[in-house]
């Protein structure tokens, strides 16, 4: 039977009631860091119950070592990456330069703690090139506190996805391998980092995972590859579809890559 | 344990469910079916139509269930809602159907199914949450029926129900006409399943058509599929001997025999 | 929290080439507090039939009562062992005689079904708590992880694996999917039913 | 607040129960027996919805001695725990159900083992070493990880159980005053001060 | 802050003390209280609404259709209603939920046009620029828990470029070709999409407007809130064209052949 | 000219109606909550940061309303919760253990949390309950004991930063805060440890445990505990503490962060994995803690020894 509730809400083109300022918006957004990379990646599916927009992107380049993703109530989202741009524009007039990443992962969380009591409802993952280099990927929950991490879905389908890439990823992104239940099977010292081919094939096929079970995953993917100073394209320019979308010129280099996913 | 049980539904858990209910331990959720189904007439006989998509919430129990359940041979019908429910009150609708053709040994018609299923369906006032489409041809032509859970029913010459349910009708609304050719519906019953499948979260997967006439029913399961999953980028088999394991016991199911001859000493066979 | 929560535990069961693994959790809890690391979920049927029953820890206890007793009574009555498919609507009809009253169960079933040729093959199936079945072709899930279960399997899934493969494959995707869950986990128990044997296997899982 | 532990040792099973009879606020009595003696080789601790309690561990011991007299020799534990259970969780579904957590301990005089069962109100039953009901497990599960051994001889699991009982007495808000203690053993079961 | 080990650190729901604090769960509230709190009115419903409206991308801009109905519940209270505002020379809003939000928002950007026209800065707001305003307020207002109740499509063509984008009342925003309100999300959206998805370079007006009044007709008959009268926009190179209202022509003959709704046949 | 200057004092017209509508989102972001993040121009010492309140007449049944996942397991916004922290105070100074995992409902979110907050290299604080609070709060601390070494030139005393702390959470007393603390260190006064949460208390004591594991871990710490503990034995009585919750407690778990504060200061000690603690004890090479390990092989029968050679 059709959703009498959401229907209703139809008839009068929204809520009978203003019940609650929040509604959730589906999909699912990714990061996973590299030694010299970080990859984040969203669908681009919206939801408003069981109806769906086809491109509503989740995945923002905020500078050219920075790339935040925001799932959740998508107005609260969208509003919150544009207040964090404009912090990061001051920031840039101010100092002449970009936000470092941790930076920009403390603004964050006193800009989400300041809703402490009216939080937005979003669920972000700021990940990027830090100083030195290194991927990082951070983590915060919708009140603002957060972690430095190197591989972490939230979202619609973030159960769904996280135990498997727990497994295939466990072994660069865990010293223990206790943790990730493979015996023996990598060496238990700190072993050399997945490459960027891997976790790009690696994460297209957590989401295509996803789609095929969770009814508010698909339509498309949108990836965004950050690579730090000097590292190669590593494969980047033979992969289909990446395209370029560095803004500046101090030495990282951020790459889109779309593709699409199950429609229905 | 009482050796016969009574037919009917067991209602002996519910004073305990409704006590852990109070506690604040809300009752799981069932199996539903998002679903759009549909059904309409053309020019010789009934088509109906489903997707395949199971739900659980937002989660896909199954991506190909079957949802056109066979009642007799020339009356099929299309369920959603609860998948429990459609299920069985279908296959219990099915067997009386049956009964009732060896009681009065003629083929039965459609109105006999559709008068069944909604005095059952208002019997239990909704709470069997099955709704179905229900279509067949009899001797009095081909007749296709909407049943709501509470039992109310409509007589139409195209229908939808599910959650798809408004995007099929779309469909149906714009280009239906009467007496269409057998191709036209079929391709216009896979238009208005895919507009679900594409436009609604609950239905996906593939799309299963029945076409019905007067003396041949032909189950097209999974007639277009435009959700194949894409090859995997990466193969995912394990080194054996990944996983440690504390303790093993094998069950041997083939019990081992062993011939051994009594070659020393003959049988006495006097 | 739900009544599905209440004792916590998960069960999967998968398809491999002539055979079938089911595995389970340890856990029983009582909400958050873990009680037993040792509560059996999986039950053998018959000798090529096992049924896992996730969900309220007494009905775990009741339901593995009311099924050996119904499968003693087929097999009395028929003088042989209960087929997976029979056996699979047999839960599903149980199952849905309480409609209004369900068992907090989710039953998983596995099994090695005859062929009219004489043969075995893989048999999976799974019911939600009033008895809508589902056979899968690939993998069922079913308890409080489930959802990590899902995304596992959907990713780490292979058709035709070798018995021995089949483990590691099912081995993975259950220690992954209960170390994300907070109510299942404290060891895992694999059964792989191959044509000639079962092989039953407890995990080193995480204990905590 | 109702607390009561189990443990089991080389040869026994140690079960303790406080003795606090409580309704509301006020103490009613504070030398209340919650350990019943269903046969020879077993004890139930029972604690819960006060009145039921007592009315289910009367019927459960009306029982098992009924069978024991109709048959000639008891129940073994787990026979008897399996149809206590069932018991139980039968009674959930009828119009009155008695909400009561039970430890059942048994000494099996067969095999030689000693047998604990932790079961709850709703029928949930699982073998356990050592268990306990009551806000006092939240506290006593932990140390018996710790320092539980099942080759215990009787002295050192007394030993254990008084941690459990000190520890209960230190942290827990309202600390159950005294327990009774009781063992099973194969000579049976006898009654002892802590 | 609740203690308990099963509810650790949730916040202590004071309604149901577990474990009975002595003495008090609860402090007395010795706050400031709003003495005419109930006094004071927001849109908690709609009242006079407005059902969908449907735009798309076509070749040479954008169409946007609504029908002229504003219902009182059920009650169809006002039939010539415009629900499709221009707002300068490139930009036309569609409203469907409150009309008399709808009303405020309309003399809002009125006068915001006038506004940017007495700057006379050489800019004028184009309907990327009255998207973002609106979203603005929208979003705003849903914050202040206090929301105009409607959801907007903003189509326009301004600088050789289309623009097409949908806010709602919970400043909800997102674009497509596409794009419908209300029962229109369910019923239109999906012949919208199979129609239009592809080909939103080579879709002619005609043919552009042969689809809305064919999704409208199919709205008319399966939305009980909408009519049969409608207007149509369009933004193209040419500036703003709305239309007059106009009439559907529906057809209800295929009901004469419906007899019950069960074994009836006569 | 003039017309701005209309437009800042008008409440009415399409302006003013963007400035309304924006003045209560912006305020995050022009306050003082974004303390230190105005360009880099903001100036630290603000004082209380202001903080966004929705517009309805009760903003703590609003926020219990969206955040609390044990009322409601549907509510929107899961604020990650459950854990098992613990200190105590001994001859060789403070020891402080907790665990890494944080729970959304039954979904175990991170299992690589840090719990202990390093507030200066003398000052430890721990964290249970919303991760945010206790994030932001005991940063924002940190900074104003910071600030009292500049004024006063000497460090401040735990008694004292733990009162700040106290003081500035009981101001929010109300409005939602979850947060249960222990604020550790080494002043004047030799080793210290203050408990505070989010009611407002503040406890001076020797030995806390606190979160939803805390009765799992008091189990064994209380039986472990004297003063006259060696450190090492102290380290290890923290470590299997935490293991004894991370093990029953459901909410608890992954790995075990120990530290150590001494009169310079604190040390790190490890990082200890909770399962490996099980089954090979925190160095990987011993006994495990777990039960099972530890009484493999052993059995509570006790057949006569006819029996038992039959």
């Amino acid at each position: 039977m059709p959703d009498m509730v959401s229907l209703s809400r139809a008839a009068s083109g929204q809520p009978s009631q203003f019940k609650t300022p929040y509604s959730e918006n589906g999909g699912t957004i990714l990061a996973v860091a590299g030694s010299r990379f970080c990859v984040v990646a969203g669908d681009t599916r919206r939801t408003d119950g069981y109806s769906q927009t086809r491109y509503a992107p989740k995945v923002f380049r905020l500078t050219d070592k920075a790339v935040l993703a925001v799932n959740g109530f998508s107005a609260d989202g969208n509003m919150f990456v544009n207040k964090v741009r404009q912090q990061l524009e001051w920031y840039r007039h101010g100092h002449a330069r970009d936000m470092p990443l941790h930076e920009i992962a403390r603004l964050m969380q006193t800009m989400l703690y300041a809703r402490r009591f009216f939080p937005y409802y979003v669920s972000n993952i700021l990940s990027g090139i830090e100083e030195d280099g290194s991927g990082a990927v951070y983590t915060f929950d919708s009140v603002g506190s957060y972690e430095r991490d190197t591989c972490r879905v939230a979202g619609a389908a973030q159960s769904f996805m996280q135990p498997y890439l727990d497994n295939q990823d466990d072994w660069y992104t865990r010293p223990s391998v206790h943790y990730k239940n493979q015996r023996s099977t990598h060496s238990s010292s700190r072993p050399t980092q997945l490459p960027l081919s891997s976790v790009l094939s690696l994460v297209m096929d957590s989401f295509v995972n996803a789609s095929e079970r969770h009814v508010e995953v698909g339509d498309g993917l949108e990836i965004y590859v950050v690579l730090a100073k000097g590292s190669s394209l590593q494969g980047l320019e033979k992969l289909t579809g990446a395209q370029e979308v560095t803004a500046t010129s101090d030495g990282e280099r951020v790459f889109t890559v779309r593709r699409s996913l199950r429609r229905d | 344990m009482a050796v016969y049980s009574p037919p009917g539904f067991d209602f002996s858990n519910q004073l305990r469910n409704n006590f852990l209910t109070e506690k604040g331990l809300p009752l799981p959720k069932a199996t539903s079916t998002g679903t759009t189904i549909v059904g309409c007439l053309f020019e010789d006989g009934i088509i109906l139509g489903a997707d395949t998509r199971a739900t659980e919430g937002p989660i896909v129990a199954d991506k190909n269930c079957e949802k056109i359940h066979y009642i007799t041979e020339s009356i099929r019908c299309c369920g959603a809602g609860t998948a429990a429910d459609t299920e069985f009150v279908t296959a219990f609708i099915s067997s009386n159907m049956e009964m009732h053709a060896l009681t009065h040994g003629r083929k039965p018609r459609v109105v006999t199914a559709m008068t069944m299923l909604k005095q059952y369906l208002f019997r239990y006032q909704g709470h069997v949450g099955a709704a179905l489409v229900l279509g067949g041809v009899d001797v009095t032509g081909p007749h296709l029926f909407t049943i709501h859970p509470h039992g109310s029913t409509d007589k139409l010459p195209y229908v939808t129900m599910g959650s798809g349910s408004l995007a099929a009708m779309a469909v149906f609304e714009s280009s239906w006409r009467p007496n269409m050719p057998r191709e036209d519906a079929l391709q216009l019953v896979k238009d208005a399943i895919s507009a679900g499948i594409f436009n609604d979260l609950g239905s996906g997967s593939n799309v299963d058509a029945c076409i019905i006439t007067a003396n041949h029913t032909e189950m097209l399961r999974n007639v277009e599929m435009p959700n194949q999953r894409v090859q995997k980028e990466r193969t995912y088999v394990f080194r054996r001997g990944t996983t440690a394991w504390k303790k093993e016991s094998i069950r041997n199911l083939v019990v081992s025999e062993e011939t051994t001859a009594l070659g020393a000493e003959a049988m006495d066979t006097t | 929290m739900s009544i599905m929560e209440y004792n916590g535990g998960s069960v999967i069961a998968m398809v491999g080439k002539d055979c079938v693994a089911i595995a389970s959790d340890l856990r029983l809890g009582n909400q958050a507090l873990g009680v037993s690391s040792n509560f059996q979920k999986i039950f053998p049927v018959t000798d090529r039939i096992y049924l896992g029953l996730p969900g309220l820890a007494t009905d775990v206890t009741t339901l593995r009562e009311l099924f050996r007793y119904r499968v003693n009574m087929y097999t009395v009555k028929e003088e042989r062992d209960i087929e997976p498919e029979t056996f699979a609507h047999l839960v599903s009809s149980t199952l849905y005689e309480r409609r209004f009253g369900p068992f907090f169960i989710e039953p998983v079933i596995a099994g090695m079904s005859k062929t009219p040729a004489g043969g075995l093959k893989p048999f999976i199936a799974a019911t939600d708590l009033i008895g809508c079945l589902n056979f899968a072709k690939d993998f069922v899930v079913a308890g409080t992880a489930s959802s990590k279960l899902f995304g596992v399997a959907e990713g780490l899934w292979e058709p035709d694996l070798e018995p021995e493969d089949l483990f590691e494959t099912i081995s993975q995707t259950m220690l992954n999917a209960v170390d994300r869950d907070a109510y299942s986990g404290w060891g895992v128990m694999v059964h792989v039913i191959t044509k000639d044997k079962v092989i039953s296997r407890t995990l080193k899982g995480r204990m905590d | 607040m109702e607390t009561s532990f189990a443990i089991t040792g080389k040869g026994y099973i140690i079960v303790a129960a406080d003795t606090t009879a409580a309704r509301s606020i006020v103490k009613m009595k504070t030398d209340e027996d919650k350990i019943k003696t269903l046969s020879p080789h077993l004890l139930m601790a029972y604690s819960g919805e006060p009145g039921d309690t007592i009315q289910f561990a009367e019927y459960i011991e009306r029982n098992i001695r009924l069978y024991q007299i109709r048959n000639n020799y008891p129940l073994r534990p787990p026979a008897a725990a399996s149809w206590i259970r069932r018991s139980l969780a039968e009674s959930l579904r009828s119009r009155k159900p008695y909400a009561v957590n039970l430890l059942l301990g048994g000494y099996d005089t067969t095999t030689y083992t000693p047998h604990l069962y932790w079961v709850d109100y709703l029928g949930t039953m699982t073998e356990v070493p050592f268990g306990a009901h009551g806000y006092g497990s939240y506290f006593a599960l932990s140390l018996l990880d710790r320092y539980h051994d099942p080759e215990a001889s009787l002295e050192e699991g007394i030993v254990t159980l008084k941690r459990c009982i000190d520890e209960v007495a230190k942290r827990l808000v309202v600390t159950p005053g005294k327990y009774k203690v009781k063992v099973v053993d194969k000579d049976g079961i006898r009654e002892i001060e802590l | 802050m609740d203690h308990f080990p099963t509810n650790w650190g949730r916040p202590r729901n004071d309604a149901f003390d577990a474990y009975g604090t002595y003495p008090l769960a609860q402090r007395p509230y010795n706050g400031p209280k709003d003495t005419f709190e109930a006094g004071v009115q927001r849109t908690q419903q709609p009242i006079v609404t407005g059902t969908s409206v449907l735009a798309l991308k076509y070749k040479d801009g954008i169409m946007m259709a609504a029908d002229n109905l504003a219902s009182y519940g059920s009650l169809a209270r006002f039939k010539d209603i415009q629900r499709l505002h221009p707002v300068g020379n490139n930009t036309v809003i569609g409203a469907g939920g409150d009309m008399s939000d709808f009303q405020y928002i309309q003399s809002l950007l009125d006068s915001l046009m006038i506004e940017e026209f007495t700057a006379q800065d050489g800019h004028s707001l184009g309907p990327a620029e009255l998207h973002e305003y609106l979203a603005q307020v929208m979003y705003g207002r849903r914050s202040k828990i206090n929301p105009l109740w409607n959801s907007l499509i903003v189509g326009g063509f301004k600088d050789g470029k289309r623009f097409l984008s949908y806010v709602d009342l919970l400043g909800t925003t997102y674009s497509a070709s596409t794009l419908a309100t209300g029962y229109g999300a369910y019923i239109a959206q999906p012949l919208l999409r199979k129609a239009v998805e592809g080909y939103e370079d080579v879709l002619t007006e005609e043919q552009a407007e042969k689809i809305m009044t064919e999704c409208l007709k199919v709205l008319f008959y399966r939305d009980a809130r909408s009519l049969n009268k409608y207007q149509i926009a369009t933004i193209t190179t040419k500036g703003v064209n709305l239309s007059e209202s106009r009439s559907l022509d529906t057809t209800w003959s295929f009901a004469e052949g419906i007899r019950g709704y069960g074994a009836q046949t006569q | 000219m003039m017309n701005s200057f209309a437009d800042r004092f008008s409440t009415t017209g399409p302006i003013a109606e963007l400035r309304k509508a924006q003045a209560n989102v912006e305020d995050d972001q022009f306050s003082d909550a974004a303390w230190g993040s105005e360009a880099g121009f903001g100036s630290l010492a603000k004082g209380v940061p202001a903080f966004t309140v929705p517009n309805v007449p009760d903003p703590s049944a609003f926020l219990r309303l969206h955040t609390d996942d044990h009322a409601d397991p549907n509510c929107r916004i899961k604020i990650q919760h459950g854990t098992t922290t613990l200190a105590f105070r001994f001859q060789g100074g403070v020891i402080v253990a907790v665990d890494s995992r944080a729970t959304a409902g039954s979904y175990v979110a991170s299992g690589t949390v840090k719990k202990v907050i390093e507030i200066n290299p003398y000052l430890l604080g721990t964290m249970a309950g919303g991760a945010a609070d206790c994030q932001f709060w005991e940063t924002y601390l940190g900074m104003h004991c910071r600030l009292h070494e500049l004024r006063q030139r000497e460090r401040i005393s735990v008694s004292a930063a733990s009162k700040y702390l106290s003081n500035l959470v009981y101001s929010y007393k109300g409005m939602g805060l979850s947060m249960g603390t222990m604020i550790c260190g080494w002043d004047k006064t030799g080793p210290a440890v203050f408990y505070v949460d989010s009611d407002g208390t503040r406890l001076k004591g020797d030995l806390f445990s606190v979160g939803s594991g805390s009765t799992f871990a008091y189990g064994v710490l209380d039986q472990g505990y004297r003063w006259d503990l060696t450190d090492e034995e102290a380290q290890e009585l923290g470590r299997r503490s935490i293991y004894a919750a991370g093990h029953r407690d459901a909410f608890s778990g992954n790995t075990c962060n120990l530290y150590h504060v001494k009169e310079d200061g604190w040390r790190f000690i490890g990082n200890y994995d909770i399962s490996q603690m099980h089954y090979e004890g925190p160095t990987g090479t011993g006994t495990g803690y777990g039960y099972d390990l530890r009484v493999e092989g052993r059995t509570s029968a006790n057949p006569p020894p006819a029996a038992a050679a039959a």
